[in-house]
């Protein structure tokens, strides 16, 4: 029995086709910005057929923005955009290296795919809702969130939002319409069809953005979100953020259909298939898709397509089951690279401006990481206090839990 | 007060609610137009309007999920799951996210969810229509678990539940919905005459942390919940030992001091349940009961709960705890 | 807030187009059998969009078979089949009569889609694997089931090989590769999967068939089955039975897209729509998908359209909320009729054949019938004895189950 | 007989069952290529192929069915949920499918699934990297549930369960795959020199239904499984009382003779979990204990657990139980 390879194989096991050693070649895409049209915003699902087969950008290869979808953004937006994902970036260096030092328990970057989150929440209303997964942490730059808070989330420190109780990267800002993230991969998909239906209820303008990833696409709610989606016509935007892999296992284990934005419309949703790293083209479908929602019209279904660049935590290492380099050749670039040529091509910016900007960020993350830690970091504390294990697991402290609490306190005392 | 069954104080309590309180919504499967298969949603979606109360996809893990964000976006949702059998495809949505989403997000988002779902044996449902899954919910932090047993506890009950801001799972004894259930399947009276079938039409509440003192005695403690409750009535009167009947309604917290209290003073107790022996909530009874009553209790608290097996279809009634098992147990308490 | 009705509603709650006192018009079929070609075997899923999108028919409103997906079953196949669904048609009102009076405590009917099961089976092979949903007990009747032995099963009697511990209709044969029935709706389809892998792992022939209600579909269970089937690409066929209700809920609570079929394309399964009515067609698309899995190219996703012209089961009175004669609306008849009207077309049957074929029928069924009470019925027993409550739960009793059959067994024979 | 820790001992005991039954078939999230993210799979796909060993999509329903199905049809599967606190996606496959099929089929098909999980706190994973539901298996008839803590019955239990023909959920504590934890966060170390450690490299089997007597004593019987055994004998040791302690392994079927036996000769009890007190495998425990052992019990039996919350991140420590809580018990049980 021992050695059988995949071709002696009785059954079909799906191939991932790069592994430790090999050279990736992605096939090379050969859209163009140029290739689709806009649909009207109330067009019927299956009028976006071709665009949930194809691909929108905005950018093409050499970074000129064309076509379409193109909306001509300000110069002060996409210069916003870039900031924010320079930040991201930044922040979540600043991040790992706190957690290769025991100052946090654990982390996971964005590398690769900040522009997900920030050029989607840009193209949103301040009041609309963000129901993230734990790789779009980067909507909270878009909406102002201090960064100070954020550390002392990731840490669990005193000042930490979420007392202490959940894992690094799971946070929280009601302020924000941010909304808390769950370890449980998934289920904020479907939840996230019952935040915008409430909002519709109330009669709000309110637009609901959630995002789950390939891997996590194969669990039971993504089929929920969709079908639930369709079925009450809700103002919500679901995106699967196709990023190749899901921890080891390749885009292949979560489907053999290659593209995940056709799934959309036989629920009945219009469904697009984007450049996940062409912040341009990321913005522009997600405006139309708010517009539709915000008119009443329903759900949009968006595939983003993009790499992960980095690993997926700080617990995994990737070049134990893919080519090191493999970021390298996603033909779809680096989305901070793409939108700085972009910027320097239109005669809006300049590698000194680039490096100043960074310069500016670094300082930045730096003074909130050193205001973080006065609050406590992992290997030294202070925590929060552990009174918050009992409260807030029901609006009033039952006795049992008083009681256990006493307990907790008469050791913890001691 | 006017006789109401189970079914109608239900439906008097979801009329209720929705006209006090424009943030409740009701959904489930077949609980629109339907009414439900129990009925127990009759006529709310036409009083109420189809945005209020309507029918959901059949597939109860969405349905949790929904529930769940228009919980924490200000919303009052109640779901129905058809059968308690029915509820494990949503039991991730329940006990990882509707359970913990207040202490996950530091209090910034709740989740005021009830779920109501008919549980339990005695109408030949077999495995699948029959279970009654209420320690499986006991386990987990954050939700209230409740268990009704006449009309009055039911509509008084599940009001609370609604208007609880933790999410409450709310179970139904179905055999009881008609009628109260004595463990005789050949005599099954209608709930007519029956002092808890007197329900006031208006609003009232049963707080979710107060048993029901059934019978009083000062013999043995019987505890019971939902369909149980009448059954063990049935055996206190035939066992002719002064019993104290409590029927606990709310599991989770659960009423420490009529329980403890009874307990002291009668040194013995029975409890009965539906569900399998193993990891029953009856187990946590007795745990609790002799680490609170330890000194006090004169011998063993007896189980008399289902089999630990699946729930049968023709043989029910070798299944489900009978008059005569309970009494054996009550007998046994008293040393004879 | 009273009496809102539904143009003031907030939020989309999908429409029911017919209820009680409304007459059905459903638009007519304007398919064609001779509208889709029969595409190789071998071929994509793409390749099938049409066939998604349309309806496969072999028999024409006025009931002549032709197009690419004749196979010019022979008179006495399609005599057989007729046979079949006749045999059905007359034990459902014999099983129906029973539990009126108590004979059985619950009972469910395929009426309006005998053809589904018996069609579909008739085209496999008979290792294949059946594992079906309560709606189609009528494989068991192609595969030869002794009808006392399933008499004594929906009564639970002593002969009952389930025991008394399921339901009435929750059928399970081993011998004829029949699959035992679950109550939790959807989890069949899923599991089937794994079934036909088996299969496959052991380089045996045997393909796996499984169905799911339109209604059921909205389950996780159905994506687990079509995403898994596509990834492993198992000698599974997967079919959707759409008959327009689950219990009360219209197809469009079921989805806002009107049409299942398709969605089995992004999960690169050949997907088909079929007239469920279609006896000719059913055998055709069904012999396909067999052909397809057991050449080792996959699994294929069918949708069966068709109507329940019955109620839901013996618990359920649709009077309460559909139009009282939408059967008869229903554009596809009745497959009997249907079949039944060509085998006369094609000079190989008559009424009187047809009239002596059920008086058999209703003979082989009373008497079946009599012999099975003879071990008993629900109202008097006898009942397979208490102890099966015990036994089967592990392979061995343990201690503790072991303990309480001792005293269950106490009471019972007390 | 050698030395290896939890993560080697379970990889070789699947690595022996493919190497013995070509219908066993491995498959979860991770597990093919990368052989894990505990990497207790590493290896075995290069070695036994990739149709014996493979990765399977996110969905744990979908990986649940997927095995039922199988396992129906005559294989032997073996998956693995990457964290308990995931398993629920797949609840109702496991209690409502696996753990009924024997029975429901009237004993026609059968399913010998084995569902592996690391389980437990103490890695600041926080609500959902900690949780420990084995309670929540445990009152489903059709299953058996097991608990390793050490290398050595980690891999004699999982031949047994592999083995079994009765589904059997599988819970690896993963705190201790890589040394035992004592309660000490700050002190930890590795299986090396453990005797609990000497792993025979070859196939051998521990009965699923038998408990280990890991200390021997007679003044309290203090019962734990999991990591919390080795916390319990920390705890034992500290508090210098003479316990017993046993090691359940096996939650269902429990082994009543070792128990009782035990409690006879002890008349105290203290029993420990990682998991939430309330409906606690605990509370089955004291309430069969004292059903058995009433007249033999000088004291209340106590529950050192998880406090009835969800798992904290930062202040785990405070959560789980001490050896100085157990310790308290144990004294408590004593008189002093
Ligand atoms: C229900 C559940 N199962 C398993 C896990 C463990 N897990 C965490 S992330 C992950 C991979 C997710 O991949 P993908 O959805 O593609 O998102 P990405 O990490 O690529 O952003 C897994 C298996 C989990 N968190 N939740
Ligand atoms: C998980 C689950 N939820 C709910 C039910 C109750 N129930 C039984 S059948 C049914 C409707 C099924 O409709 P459909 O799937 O369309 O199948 P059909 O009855 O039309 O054949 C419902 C809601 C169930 N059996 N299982
Ligand atoms: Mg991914
Ligand atoms: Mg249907």
């Amino acid at each position: 029995m021992a050695g059988k390879d995949a071709a002696d194989s009785p059954i079909h096991i799906p191939s991932t086709p790069f592994r430790p050693g090999d050279i990736s070649t992605f096939e090379q895409w050969t859209a163009k910005p140029t290739d689709l049209s806009m649909p009207a915003i109330d067009c019927s699902a299956e009028e976006t057929a071709e665009h949930a087969a194809g691909l929108i950008r905005v950018l093409s290869d050499d970074n000129i923005a064309s076509g379409d979808w193109n909306r001509n953004l300000s110069a002060e937006n996409l210069r916003l955009g870039l900031e924010h994902m320079v930040r991201l970036r930044i922040f979540d260096d600043r991040m790992m290296k706190m957690q290769r030092t025991g100052k946090l328990s654990f982390y996971m970057r964005s590398l690769g795919e900040e522009a997900v989150a920030i050029a989607q929440t840009m193209a949103l209303e301040n009041q609309d809702w963000i129901f993230p997964s734990y790789r779009q942490p980067g909507a909270q730059f878009v909406r102002g969130r201090d960064m100070v808070s954020m550390i002392c989330h990731c840490i669990g420190n005193e000042e930490d939002n979420v007392k202490g109780r959940q894992m690094p990267v799971h946070y929280t800002w009601k302020d924000g319409r941010f909304i808390s993230i769950s370890s449980p991969v998934g289920t904020q998909f479907s939840q996230s069809v019952g935040v915008g239906l409430a909002s519709q209820y109330k009669g709000l303008d309110e637009v609901t953005i959630s995002w789950i990833g390939e891997g996590s696409s194969s669990q039971g709610d993504y089929h929920y979100a969709l079908n639930f989606a369709g079925v009450f016509k809700a103002p919500v935007i679901l995106n699967t953020v196709n990023n190749q892999w899901a921890i080891s296992s390749h885009v292949n284990v979560a489907t053999a259909g290659k593209n995940f934005a056709i799934r959309g419309i036989p629920y009945d949703l219009p469904s697009f298939r984007v450049d996940g790293n062409d912040f341009l083209a990321l913005y522009s479908v997600t405006k139309w898709a708010r517009e539709r929602a915000a008119a009443g019209l329903g759900a949009t279904h968006i595939e983003v397509l993009t790499y992960r660049a980095g690993a997926h935590s700080s617990s995994d290492d990737p070049s134990r089951y893919r080519p090191q380099n493999e970021a390298q050749c996603w033909p779809g670039g680096d989305p901070i690279e793409r939108l700085k040529s972009h910027l320097i091509e239109i005669g809006e910016w300049s590698n000194e401006q680039q490096n100043s900007l960074e310069e500016k960020i670094d300082s930045e993350v730096m003074s909130a990481y050193k205001e973080a830690i006065k609050f406590g970091d992992l290997a030294n504390g202070p925590y929060p206090s552990s009174d918050h294990i009992f409260t807030e697991v029901y609006e009033t402290v039952p006795w049992h839990l008083e009681e256990q609490r006493k307990e907790m306190k008469r050791w913890r005392d001691a | 007060m006017v006789n109401m069954n189970m079914v109608l104080s239900i439906n008097s309590a979801l009329d209720i609610m929705l006209e006090r309180d424009n943030d409740m919504i009701v959904f489930g499967q077949d609980i629109g137009y339907f009414g439900g298969v129990f009925r127990t949603c009759d006529g709310l979606q036409e009083k109420h309007g189809k945005h209020r109360v309507f029918d959901a996809p059949l597939a109860e893990g969405g349905i949790a999920a929904m529930a769940f964000g228009m919980g924490i976006n200000g919303l009052r949702p109640v779901f129905e799951i058809q059968f308690a059998d029915y509820i494990f495809p949503a039991y991730d949505q329940i006990v990882n996210e509707i359970a913990k989403i207040r202490h996950r997000s530091g209090g910034e988002f709740t989740c005021p969810v009830t779920i109501r779902t008919p549980a339990g044996g005695g109408i030949k449902g077999g495995h699948h229509h029959s279970q009654s899954p209420e320690a499986q919910f006991t386990h987990t932090p954050g939700l209230k678990v409740v268990y009704c047993s006449t009309p009055y506890n039911a509509k008084g009950l599940l009001i609370s539940a609604i208007e609880s801001n933790d999410p409450v799972v709310f179970f139904e004894p179905k055999r009881c919905y008609r009628g109260p259930f004595y463990g005789d399947p050949h005599n099954v009276p209608t709930w007519k005459d029956h002092p808890e079938a007197e329900v006031p039409e208006s609003y009232y509440k049963i707080p979710l942390e107060q048993a029901r003192i059934a019978m009083r005695g000062d013999a043995c403690t019987v505890i019971a919940w939902g369909a149980m409750v009448h059954v063990a009535e049935q055996a206190i009167r035939d066992s002719g030992v002064n019993c104290e009947l409590i029927d606990l309604q709310t599991l989770v917290p659960w009423d420490r001091e009529t329980v403890t209290e009874s307990i002291k003073k009668t040194g013995r107790c029975v409890i009965v349940h539906e569900a399998p022996k193993t990891s029953g909530f009856g187990a946590e009874m007795v745990a609790s009961i002799q680490e609170r009553c330890f000194y006090h209790l004169e011998c063993p608290i007896e189980r008399v709960t289902g089999w630990d097996t699946p729930f049968p279809h023709t043989m029910e009634w070798d299944y489900m705890p009978s008059p005569a098992r309970i009494a054996e147990a009550i007998h046994k308490t008293q040393g004879s």
